[in-house]
């Protein structure tokens, strides 16, 4: 038994973390999400220099071959930074579903360039009805000339503004709920018929809606079997709710870090905040919320390693953690975020501190991919179906 | 024990719906819904003139000096069909917080000058009570105003001054004298805005919207008469004030309008197949916004009847501020919860018919917002302390 | 608009009140519960005496023809003593339901009994698998010689052992969820075929298991029509929550009280625990808590009258009113009375101590005829079914 | 990062569960689910003396003073077995709570003379800590300790000791000097139930059951070599003590245990022809708890990993009290919402059979009794101004 971090995490932990302390404070940020892209170029091939790009990838595509542990540890890092780069929508979404995928020639072509900095990729799956179910698609692959055409909408595509590439759930198949008949296809951004229009969403990064007006791709761009999607999906999501747990641990932390330091400074009534037992019990509670998701997290990584190392006794476990895990982060978030902005009072209201920035995050996370009560109906149908 | 109405009550209630079907137009509807802008200004003014020509606009004033008269059930009456209609409530600087102020404790003159154009909504109020070193701590304030000649020279620096952008006049709290105990050596002053010395400077809150200000005072002259009541004696005229605010925080009639806007809404979103008023974890979460909100709505109702001898409110209004404000905030959460992903665009150049979701920009923003209901017009922390020592005794 | 009690109830209201301050301590009440019985037969016939037990019941009958709201004004005061007598079994339930009977000669033969106290009653419906469901009933009524032959078990008989009459449900047709087909009979408690074992409940009360064995009943025994005994039970139904939550009512608002002084004359680190920010906020939430209960118990009294005055209107609002209110006396007892055990500390733990006494009669209420789960989904069920 | 068994682990879980299933029987099983009478001392000692024969009765001490010298891992491995047997912890006024002390802070003489007696659970030991006057402030205890001879002469009233009714000895903080500050002038002496003097009074709880006591002493003499470390320096070694004992106060294993038969009865519970394990609502309130519980459990193996290189654990075993105690309690509270209208019958002379849910009584019991987990051992209260002082730095 053991929670320490090898040494080669370690290394990669204090790397992100130098870069967020030195170099990504909340007014270089705020110059970030105000510029055009709401993306720093530059920071973004510091991570490909880094090597942080490379951490998911196979060693034979020149990826550093990590684990799940390894992309949480970075998360986690990011998030005391509310990094806005892509991270999450390219290396961990995109990048994972790719990694994930039965088309080599595609992975030989794409990951080397990801890795390097030069390829952003997002993954486009929600439309406007289907809210947290993903297999709910209408956007439509149609069999034509040997390939597909595709038709339809995605919203709330992250940092698709930046994309090269997306990957998209288009049906060729089925109902509009059915599982099977969702295919995934990788498609360019600059391929025809694809039109977008970006927008900045609450916690500082931006999301695109993306039209796919008759966009013709071929079986060289599908990522497994047609019709096949959910399956990949369903398998990489462990490990994308898993990285999106570990950036908002580090937020968390971050919250707690920053409003304790404040209780001890603010005065009122001629002492100190943080001398008031009433503050005091509930930075405890936060506090106490915060070790028991970062436990949480813990025991899905441990499960996550557990299952990597024997695949065959099946997933369940690591599932169950996962689920647990994304639920427990909407709770302790909401606790979180809620008190630091009330223990801050006015000051914490403004955008000019960082607190409501963080905060937003946070509830961006939230929602993402489902939220709290979808993943924990998630962990109930595996747990308690009788 | 009723709450039945009488057929006087019945026929208000027909005339305060028709006059709201009648004059509270899509038009003004749609100018009120954003917050901000130079719009919301004129919006909420024009409609407040209608109010006024209607005799309705101050229903919580004596009737001497421009209230309505209404007895205790016309005025629930009245809030709830407010409420019903979407209708939000008159700006409370001018109409709610000074002008109690003004004809409990001000001159004739202060009375005859200043209530007129409250009622008529041609003065619009702020309020600076807040300082950058005294938040939840009022007393500690340190904005001075020095007595010379037949002026007060006041300097300082108020903070979360809300709309001070739109603001003729401020009433504010100033240190008159530094040798008394906090509370005491306080003052309360009303200060023109056009007064040279005074600016005024933007604050971005988290939604991303300026209603917040700081307002500056840089050796501003004040003339003795806009001193209300005596010099040093401020604290006691705001403590007045402040349980007064707090009975009109529970916003009870709003909340429901909300909640009802959730409900349809959650009857429209779908997730899997499945409505989401028909998900039953979700109806629980519903339903526990929804008793509460049912029981704070008896809670108000109570209140006010035991107020309707006459007499200000006592520290029993500090709940309906504190589970008002708690309400609301579920409900902002509850609201975000179900806008889900669609909830985190900012609008920027993009309608809300494009992101397919129309009410899902306000979710966030109302959320977001919201976080200051707890804080603002003492915190629910402050709130708490007061029932411990005004009601408990502890 | 006005949430005044009558002259009237003031009257009945002081009468408790003062019974309960001068004559029933809690030393007294552990004699009463702890003898044969288990109920004072002399305080029952002080109640008759001093006409509490004829408040529910029609003038015709000798009784006060009080509304709902009388029967919350005495049960709130007995609530502050923890009165184990009867009332709610006798009076309230028993009694409701024969007062809403349409049979009129059991009605002339048993309602001046119960008000001259002479009759106890008792309502024997729970079964060992119905759980909060009153229809599912096994209990059967099967026709024979021109009347109906009980067999079954009834369990939990609130004051069974004490009981000159029973009514009981039992299915005369229909499956064992079926609302249809349960029938309501009046038993005498001497019947042949009627055995019974009585114990001791957590809150000091009594109940019964009790068995019907072949009981022969007739026609005159039946409440209303054959099969029709639901639509009684569901008319009286709301009387019985709003009884039980005004009696919750009274023990949260005393316990309170008792924790409330207790705090200011504990001392505990030199000063009294009162002083202490923490269990000051905590006891504000309390207080809260209780004048938000208050207000839902005035809520439904108000609409329990509006709709006596107009019962062609419905009773929709009514019992939206009633299942809040029985969901809120679950969460608020359960909040006041976990705090007021946790701020009594060790003492509060004490079977001496009057708390506990009154922590457990909150819960036995909490569970009685469905805890606030049950009524909230049926809050939800009137309300948000699209 | 990884909680992986090794061979020898996975070989250590095997003997584990065998040797529970062997020597944990059915009749041991019966005797132990009742908590009083005079049935459940002889069984839990006979228990006991198995677990002292097979050499594992002491897993949490030094192994030169006969702890079993077993890794962090085959510890948790242990305890997730015990509790999943639904085997009870031992008895820990002895070896868990008097045995740290005694084997850090005493004498070669005590080490020998008590130990093995503990280990061999020869010795029943209580706790003699909390006074009438003082609760959850622990040094504000008044029993006086005076030194005459080569005696002290003890008198005073300890409060809310367990199982003193069944005790041999038992261990107490007695003030030996009034002259010094609150926590100076506090001595750790063990005393000899059998003394004269001494006597014990019991205390019937809210679960109708009795398992507390007073003890009264009055002109006690105890024999010097009875005090542990210096005079005085009592307090600084119940401290000691106490971050020890929080860390036990977890109870993972046992709140697993009981939360898998909450969800078997939940299974067999059924409300309208729906089972509640099936009820949406209900698997909420299931999850809620859990899901805390999968945490928990893991941060108590964060505790333990950081504590495998020796040392006491610091002040976050407070947060295992706390989340611990809580976790317990929202069990058995929604057992008891699971037993519904069966949960309140005490038992009398009716067996779990006639009721017809045989867990509705101890559903009742035990969440009566479990009230007390958030106030003995330090209420939770005190847990949270631990943390704020020592982790948070408030």
């Amino acid at each position: 038994m053991n929670f320490d971090f090898s040494e080669e995490q370690t290394m990669i932990k204090d790397s992100v973390a130098r870069f967020v302390r030195d170099e990504y404070d909340i007014d270089t940020r705020r110059k970030i999400i105000n510029s055009e892209e709401g993306i720093s170029r530059e920071f973004w091939n510091t991570f490909a220099e880094l090597g942080w790009l490379s951490v998911p990838f196979a060693e034979e595509y020149g990826g550093f071959g990590g684990t799940v542990e390894d992309i949480a540890v970075v998360m986690e890092e990011l998030g005391k930074g509310i990094v806005v780069e892509p991270y999450v929508s390219t290396v961990v979404t995109f990048g994972g579903l790719l990694a994930a995928s039965t088309n080599n020639s595609l992975k030989e072509a794409v990951i080397p360039s990801i890795i390097d900095g030069s390829c952003l990729g997002s993954f486009a799956f929600l439309e406007r009805q289907s809210r947290y179910e993903i297999a709910d698609v209408v956007t439509t692959a149609v069999a034509a000339d040997g390939g597909y055409v595709i038709n339809g909408e995605k919203t709330v595509v992250v940092h698709g503004g930046t994309a090269n590439k997306f990957i998209v759930t288009a049906r060729s198949s089925g109902e509009q709920f059915d599982a099977e008949g969702v295919s995934l296809f990788m498609v360019d951004a600059a391929a025809e018929g694809v039109s977008l229009k970006s927008y900045q969403t609450m916690d500082g990064q931006r999301a695109a809606t993306v039209q796919f007006d008759n966009v013709r791709v071929t079986d060289d761009q599908l990522l497994n079997s047609l019709g096949q999607g959910m399956q990949l999906i369903d398998h990489v999501m462990p490990q994308i709710l898993v990285a999106l747990s570990a950036e908002a641990l580090g937020i968390m932390s971050t919250l707690n870090a920053i409003t304790v330091d404040y209780s001890k400074t603010r005065q009122q009534f001629g002492t100190p905040i943080g001398s008031f037992q009433v503050l005091q019990h509930r930075m405890v509670d936060t506090f106490i919320a915060c070790e028991q998701t970062k436990s949480m997290l813990y025991r899905g990584l441990c499960q996550a390693n557990e299952y990597a190392a024997n695949p065959d006794a099946g997933n369940a476990e690591f599932l169950k953690s996962v689920h647990a895990l994304k639920a427990t982060i909407a709770k302790s978030g909401k606790l979180i975020g809620e008190e630091a902005i009330q223990l801050h009072g006015g000051i914490g209201m403004t955008d000019e501190l960082n607190i409501g920035h963080f905060v937003k995050r946070l509830m961006t996370i939230n929602v993402s991919f489902g939220n709290g009560d979808f993943h924990q109906k998630k962990f109930n149908q595996l747990n308690y179906s009788a | 024990m009723d709450i039945n109405f009488s057929a006087e009550d019945l026929a208000f209630r027909d005339e305060v719906r028709d006059f709201f079907a009648r004059e509270f137009d899509a038009e003004l509807a749609q100018q009120l819904s954003a917050t901000q802008g130079g719009d919301y200004k004129s919006a909420i003014v024009s409609w407040q003139k209608k109010l006024h020509a209607k005799g309705w606009i101050a229903p919580g004033w004596p009737k001497e000096y421009g209230g309505t008269g209404w007895t205790v059930t016309q005025k629930f009456i009245y809030e709830t069909e407010r409420g019903a209609a979407g209708i939000p409530d008159v700006v409370p600087f001018g109409l709610k917080m000074v002008a109690p102020v003004i004809y409990t404790f001000g001159t004739e003159e202060q009375k005859a000058h200043f209530l007129p154009r409250i009622l008529s909504s041609d003065d619009w109020w702020c309020q600076g009570y807040s300082e950058p070193g005294a938040g939840s701590d009022l007393a500690a304030l340190s904005t001075t105003a020095e007595y010379a000649g037949d002026n007060y020279i006041v300097n300082g620096r108020k903070i979360w001054t809300t709309f001070a952008q739109y603001a003729d006049w401020i009433f504010c709290l100033v240190r008159t004298s530094k040798e008394m105990r906090k509370q005491q050596g306080i003052s309360f002053l009303l200060i023109d805005m056009e007064t040279p010395g005074v600016t005024v400077k933007p604050i971005v809150s988290i939604d991303g919207k300026h209603s917040l200000n700081e307002v500056h005072f840089e050796d501003v002259l004040v003339p003795r008469e806009n001193l209300i009541g005596e010099q040093d004696k401020g604290w006691t005229y705001a403590k007045a004030l402040l349980a007064h605010e707090r009975t009109g925080m529970a916003e009870v009639a709003d909340s429901k309008r909300m909640l009802s806007k959730l409900k349809q809404r959650a009857a429209e979103e779908v997730n899997g197949g499945t409505a989401m008023i028909n998900d039953p974890v979700f109806q629980m979460r519903l339903s526990d916004i929804e008793m509460e909100l049912m029981a704070l709505e008896y809670t108000e109702l109570r209140v006010f009847a035991s107020m309707a001898g006459g007499g200000m409110p006592g520290p029993e209004s500090s709940l309906l501020k504190i589970k008002g404000t708690e309400i609301t905030q579920a409900i902002q959460e509850l609201q975000l919860q179900l806008a889900a992903e669609y909830g985190g665009a900012l609008q920027g150049d993009l309608s809300n018919q494009e992101l397919g979701h129309d009410y899902a920009a306000e979710a966030r923003s109302k959320y977001m917002y919201g976080r200051a209901a707890t804080i603002y017009g003492g915190s629910n922390e402050v709130q708490r302390n007061v029932i411990a020592k005004a009601v408990l005794g502890l």
